[in-house]
């Protein structure tokens, strides 16, 4: 909004360790030229565009690559491997494959609304990259409500997945799309409180300066704010339709929901769009939480905008990893996790980080003091409210011996039908009384999937 | 202030990523909640019983490949002791400990199968499916070096085996479930059995009563988790099933999480089997001489086994002629089927994938 | 004590209790299995499944047989806790065969009686949904029947060489069955 | 008084897109059109904020309206049975229109009779912060009384909405 003061590292524009030196140099000869000074505005913003949908347009391709080799190396298979070298050329096959591919369209759509899904999809992941802080200077709007711009721009994913799901006129997307919105309402809470604690914490909403402060105080706040972090990263993957939470489009049993009517380059959209939000609030979680372009001395040496995409391909992963590893939650246990467990525990979380504040400003103790004080009790803190979380509020199944009975014969009376009855039912869990009964109970007990004791071959 | 709701007619299959085949699954969903379901079968009906009465008993044979095509060599093994038992033909030692090691490997790749498919249908993302198929394969490999088939095995015949073993069969076999299986089966109880999410999925899900299992005649799996020891092996032993030291694992509450459970257990218990039958293999032949047209004397003979999926029965009538006048397959997927109705109802569409991977169907047993 | 093998009755042992629940249901009895009158049939089954000695809680099977002259539905019956099995036989009328429904009795039926139906023609009244399990609803005949050698009228086979209105049990074009509506 | 060229540019075409779009979510028979346009009426009048440096509020304006009441209006939509979807006939027309005119007058009369003065100082830096230390310093009471609201508000759709059904059912 406000245009900043251009504060250059070097004055060299070829320093590559931050390209805003190069636009700077650029909008420095418009100025000295004296062209109009609209000129300035519109030359950054096409440059920062540009920078943008590039990088966009390679992580869209880059990360298909990734993806299937990471989660291919998870379920020991090699992955693409054919086109070109480690099957690098497989996104751009794929890319020109979809683009072939005819676009159909139920003839009961809804033809505008199905239309505009996909690009709604995708426009709010690229707008979110407009106000990271890639390196020192290097934001392309650079806002005091960074954060808040951030939370208002991922709410607008979800709503244009409800509006593929709903135009497809289908039930399958129809029901990805009821999921999404619920899911939408549930998450966005404890998404927003999660943040909301950082920003207590740092006393910034803008981004680039919580990185600042990062810097300043040398803690990357994934240490003072653990449990934000687990919180968000859970939720944002929720919000993310990533595995865990990826209830929207539920291949196994809504069929690819949201999406399942799309074909050809729509499809190709939304498949795009998907890897672009990941990538996202990868960077959002590795501004806020790990520091943004900063790591230690290292900014120094090397590019910040390289150590900043490292560190979103760090969070990437861990994306990657909860999908190949997690199963699916059905949706009512999703919700019920993020109003039993996430909401609340935002809640106690900025409760404390306002007293740490407090605490901090009124006594105005040293960084030095504070800080390790602050980590090792939210640790504590985050640990505790984990395990008391699990052991009092945690799913009780309602009939729970868990384990199996072996047996290793099923004795009967020699001669049936010639002797006695069998005394009905003995046992009340075995129907017909007798196997159950009159079998011995051999082997093992099956606990916690170990067997323990009994012989073993 | 009460919500309307219209219930909706949402069709799970026959195209669908998890009904395991072209099976299809009619519910009437309010909400989320299924209020009625109808199954739909025979997208892959063949009339195979029709097709059998044209040919020859051990023409036949390769039918029951392609009835449960992911456990053929227990299909196999079920027909062929029914024509031996209504033929009255001695089988000789070696091909009967054959048969067990051939059907027990069948019995690991099918509960691979169909343990990866029902955790696919908890909604993981391929991993597990891939994890099992990586067992699955090996075992396959073991079939392709003996029979050249891996699928369709169509290895038993009438009197013992199609081949005797090769050389080199023994020896990977051994490296298989001594070096292999018992680390990836205990790989598979750490990932799945006490998996939180897979157990908030499964605990609970698809609860078949024990009086309803016996009144439904379900059979394998099904059965025991709800808590009735019934193997067909222990309590009508076949092929010398009562000479191996084994156990059966039996469930308490009869939900899909037991079935999962009872499967991981049952593979490691044929490992057991598996070993014992490698230490007691005798040699001599692998077949009795059997007319390939052979002609039973007239009558009928009923004669099951255990199946990974449940009881597989052959029902055989004979005239006296070179093929059987009444073929009939007691299909345990299609019986099993019979609860879905009241395991599905009032769940939600997510469990009612789930109870159905936990059902472990197979559409070509089920249609035949 | 050797492992238990599942005893196969007698016939004379089977219908001896039958006929000690219901008198005039055993029409004859053979060494591995007994004929039931299908007029009493049900009763007979009930009988046998709530039989204290035969015990027979678990429907095995249930199949037919064609016998040319008479259609043969044939039960395998079994005991889970005495471990013991048993055949009984209903024979029904070639041209309009009709056995009385075991579905009450069973649940396991439902399906294998749709089964029969379906491929044999046997009419199983008392069954709660008696359509056809695998072939649509408007296929000529019952292909197990040994009668059903070819397709009727030189139909040949695939959906499309079916004509629109078929002269069958139930008739009219193909279309899928619609749940709830009977169709 | 926004004199910039561009950003008097800026503010005609969003405000045009926005009155547009709030025509058509009264002229459209689709319920979730109406929705949809309502979503991108909600966003030009957060653009329409950032033409006057108000970034805190459109940000909250985006966060709020096109996020959440939208979302919310969306699912009074997808609850609501099929056949009452229908907005053309409905007898609240006549009414509707004659609430929306005086309200147009209303405002109207507003924008005429205030005394629209030139803010002696300069643009907001931080709107985020000013804003902060209005709500807690000169405005306490009303903000807490709002949030008040707020919750009773929740509290009383928490209770309409609970069924009595099932209420008895949990009872027993």
């Amino acid at each position: 909004m406000t245009p900043r003061p251009l504060t250059l590292i070097t004055d060299n524009w070829y320093d590559i360790r931050d390209l805003s030196n190069l636009s700077g140099k650029i909008e420095e000869l418009i100025r000295d030229a004296n062209g109009p000074h609209w000129a300035v505005w519109v030359v950054s913003a096409l440059l920062g565009a540009i920078g943008i949908v590039a990088f966009i347009g390679g992580v869209a391709i880059i990360n298909i690559w990734i993806e299937r080799r990471v989660v291919g190396r998870m379920q020991s298979r090699l992955g693409p491997n054919r086109l070109g070298p480690f099957g690098l050329l497989q996104p751009l096959a794929d890319a020109i494959k979809l683009m072939q591919k005819e676009v159909l369209q139920p003839k009961a759509a809804d033809g505008l609304v199905f239309s505009i899904a996909p690009i709604a999809f995708t426009v709010p992941g690229i707008v979110i990259m407009a106000v990271l802080p890639w390196g020192r200077n290097m934001s392309l709007a650079r806002l005091d409500v960074g954060i808040l711009f951030i939370l208002a721009m991922s709410s607008l994913g979800a709503l244009a997945v409800f509006t593929g799901g709903y135009g497809s006129n289908n039930k399958y997307a129809l029901f990805g799309a009821m999921r999404v919105i619920a899911m939408l309402v549930t998450y966005e809470i404890p998404s927003v409180l999660a943040l909301l604690g950082l920003v207590l914490f740092s006393g910034t909403m803008d981004l680039a300066d919580m990185v600042l402060f990062q810097e300043k105080f040398w803690i990357p706040l994934v240490l003072v704010q653990p449990l934000p972090f687990l919180i968000y990263f859970i939720s944002s993957s929720a919000e993310l339709n990533r595995t865990p939470a990826d209830l929207a489009e539920a291949e196994s049993e809504i069929a690819g929901g949201y999406h399942v009517e799309y074909s050809g380059m729509k499809f190709g959209l939304f498949y795009a769009a998907e890897l672009i939000n990941a990538v996202a609030i990868s960077a959002i979680i590795a501004t806020v939480f790990l520091g943004g372009w900063w790591f230690y001395k290292l900014d120094e040496l090397v590019p910040g905008w390289m150590i900043f995409i490292g560190k979103i391909y760090a969070v990437y992963f861990l994306f990657v990893w909860t999908r190949g590893t997690l199963p699916r939650f059905r949706i009512d246990q999703l919700l019920a996790f993020a109003w039993k467990w996430m909401t609340p525990m935002a809640f106690a979380n900025i409760i404390v980080v306002a007293a740490e504040v407090l605490i901090w400003d009124e006594t105005g103790a040293s960084a030095g003091l504070v800080l390790p004080l602050y980590i090792a009790f939210n640790m504590l803190f985050a640990g505790v409210l984990i395990v008391a979380w699990v052991r009092f509020m945690g799913p009780r199944f309602s009939r729970f011996p868990d384990r199996l009975r072996y047996f290793d014969r099923i004795d009967v009376p020699s001669l049936p039908a010639m002797r006695a009855p069998a005394p009905a039912a003995a046992a009340p869990k075995s129907g017909s009384g007798a196997p159950a009964r009159s079998a011995s109970e051999g082997g093992g007990d099956l606990r916690g999937g170990r067997l323990v004791g009994g012989p073993r071959p | 202030m009460p919500i309307k709701s219209e219930p909706v007619e949402v069709n799970i299959g026959p195209q669908h990523p998890s009904t395991h085949g072209v099976f299809r699954m009619v519910a009437m969903i309010d909400g989320e909640r299924i209020t009625d379901v109808k199954m739909i079968v025979g997208y892959l009906h063949r009339s195979m019983e029709k097709l059998a009465e044209e040919r020859t008993y051990t023409q036949n044979i390769p039918f029951t490949d392609r009835m449960d095509y992911l456990a053929a060599m227990t299909s196999n093994l079920g027909y062929c002791l029914s024509v031996e038992k209504l033929a009255g033909i001695d089988v000789p030692e070696r091909a009967q400990v054959l048969r067990v090691i051939f059907a027990e490997l069948q019995r690991i790749a099918s509960h691979c199968m169909a343990t990866g498919a029902f955790i696919n249908d908890c909604g993981a993302w391929q991993t597990p499916v891939m994890y099992t198929f990586r067992d699955r394969e090996k075992v396959l490999d073991l079939f392709e070096m003996t029979c050249g088939a891996r699928i369709t095995t169509n290895y038993m015949r009438i009197g013992g085996v199609a081949f005797d073993v090769p050389d080199e069969f023994l020896p990977a076999l051994d490296m298989l479930i001594n070096d292999d299986l018992p680390f990836r089966f205990e790989e598979y109880d750490q990932l799945l059995v006490g998996n939180e999410i897979i157990l908030m999925r499964a605990r609970d899900v698809g609860v078949v009563s024990p009086e309803m299992a016996i009144n439904a005649s379900l059979s394998g799996p099904m059965l025991r988790s709800a808590g009735i020891a019934w193997d067909l092996r222990k309590a009508d032993p076949y092929s010398g099933y009562d000479q191996y030291t084994f156990e059966i694992p039996v469930g308490y509450n009869g939900d899909s999480y037991d079935r999962m459970v009872i499967r991981i257990e049952e593979m490691k218990q044929s490992l057991r089997i598996i070993r014992q039958a490698v230490h007691i293999l005798p040699g001599g032949p692998h077949k009795t001489e059997v007319p390939l047209a052979i002609r039973p004397p007239a009558g009928e003979a009923y004669s099951r086994v255990e199946s990974p999926k449940g009881e597989v029965g052959f029902y055989v009538v004979s005239d006296g002629g070179a093929a059987p006048y009444r073929w009939h397959v007691r299909a345990p997927s299609l019986i099993n089927l019979s609860v879905l109705k009241e395991m599905t109802v009032g769940q939600t569409i997510a469990d009612a994938i789930v109870t159905l991977g936990s059902i472990d169907i197979n559409v070509g047993e089920v249609d035949r | 004590m050797p492992h238990a093998a599942t005893v196969m009755l007698a016939g004379a042992t089977v219908a001896e209790r039958i006929r000690a629940a219901v008198p005039d249901a055993v029409r004859e009895v053979a060494p591995q299995w007994v004929v039931l009158e299908p007029s009493a049939a049900f009763e007979a089954m009930a009988a046998v499944r709530d039989d204290e000695l035969l015990d027979g809680k678990y429907l095995v099977e249930l199949c037919s047989v064609d016998q040319i002259t008479r259609i043969d539905v044939v039960y395998h019956i079994a005991s889970l806790a005495q471990n013991h099995l048993f055949e009984l036989k209903v024979p029904a009328d070639h041209e309009h065969p009709e056995v009385p429904s075991v579905t009450p009795l069973w649940v396991g039926a439902t399906l294998q009686e749709r089964e029969v139906y379906d491929l044999m023609g046997v009419r199983f009244p008392g069954h709660p949904e008696l359509t056809r399990l695998f072939l649509w609803d408007s296929f000529p005949g019952h292909p197990l029947r040994k009668d059903f050698l070819a397709l009727p009228g030189g139909q040949k086979a695939g959906l499309s060489q079916f004509p629109k209105q078929i002269v069958g049990e139930t008739g009219g074009e193909f279309r899928p069955r619609r749940p709830g509506t009977g169709e | 008084m926004i004199t910039d060229t561009g950003i008097v540019i800026a503010f005609y075409v969003i405000g045009a897109s926005t009155v547009v779009s709030a025509l058509m979510v009264a002229a459209v028979r689709n319920l979730i059109h109406a929705v949809l346009f309502l979503v991108i009426t909600f966003t030009g009048v957060a653009g329409i904020y950032i033409v006057l440096s108000a970034d805190f509020v459109a940000m909250a304006q985006v966060l709020i309206y096109a996020g959440a009441i939208s979302v919310l209006l969306v699912f009074a939509v997808m609850l609501t049975p099929t056949g009452d979807r229908r907005n053309a006939e409905t007898s609240f027309q006549a009414p509707a229109l004659v609430l929306a005119g005086l309200l147009l007058a209303v405002v109207v009369f507003v924008i005429y009779d205030t005394d629209w003065r030139i803010a002696s100082r300069g643009q907001f830096t931080t709107t985020a912060s000013s804003l902060g230390r209005a709500f807690f310093s000169p405005y306490v009471v009303p903000f807490e009384v709002a949030s008040v609201l707020l919750v009773a508000a929740m509290v009383g759709a928490i209770i309409l909405t609970q069924d009595e059904d099932e209420e008895a059912g949990h009872a027993a």
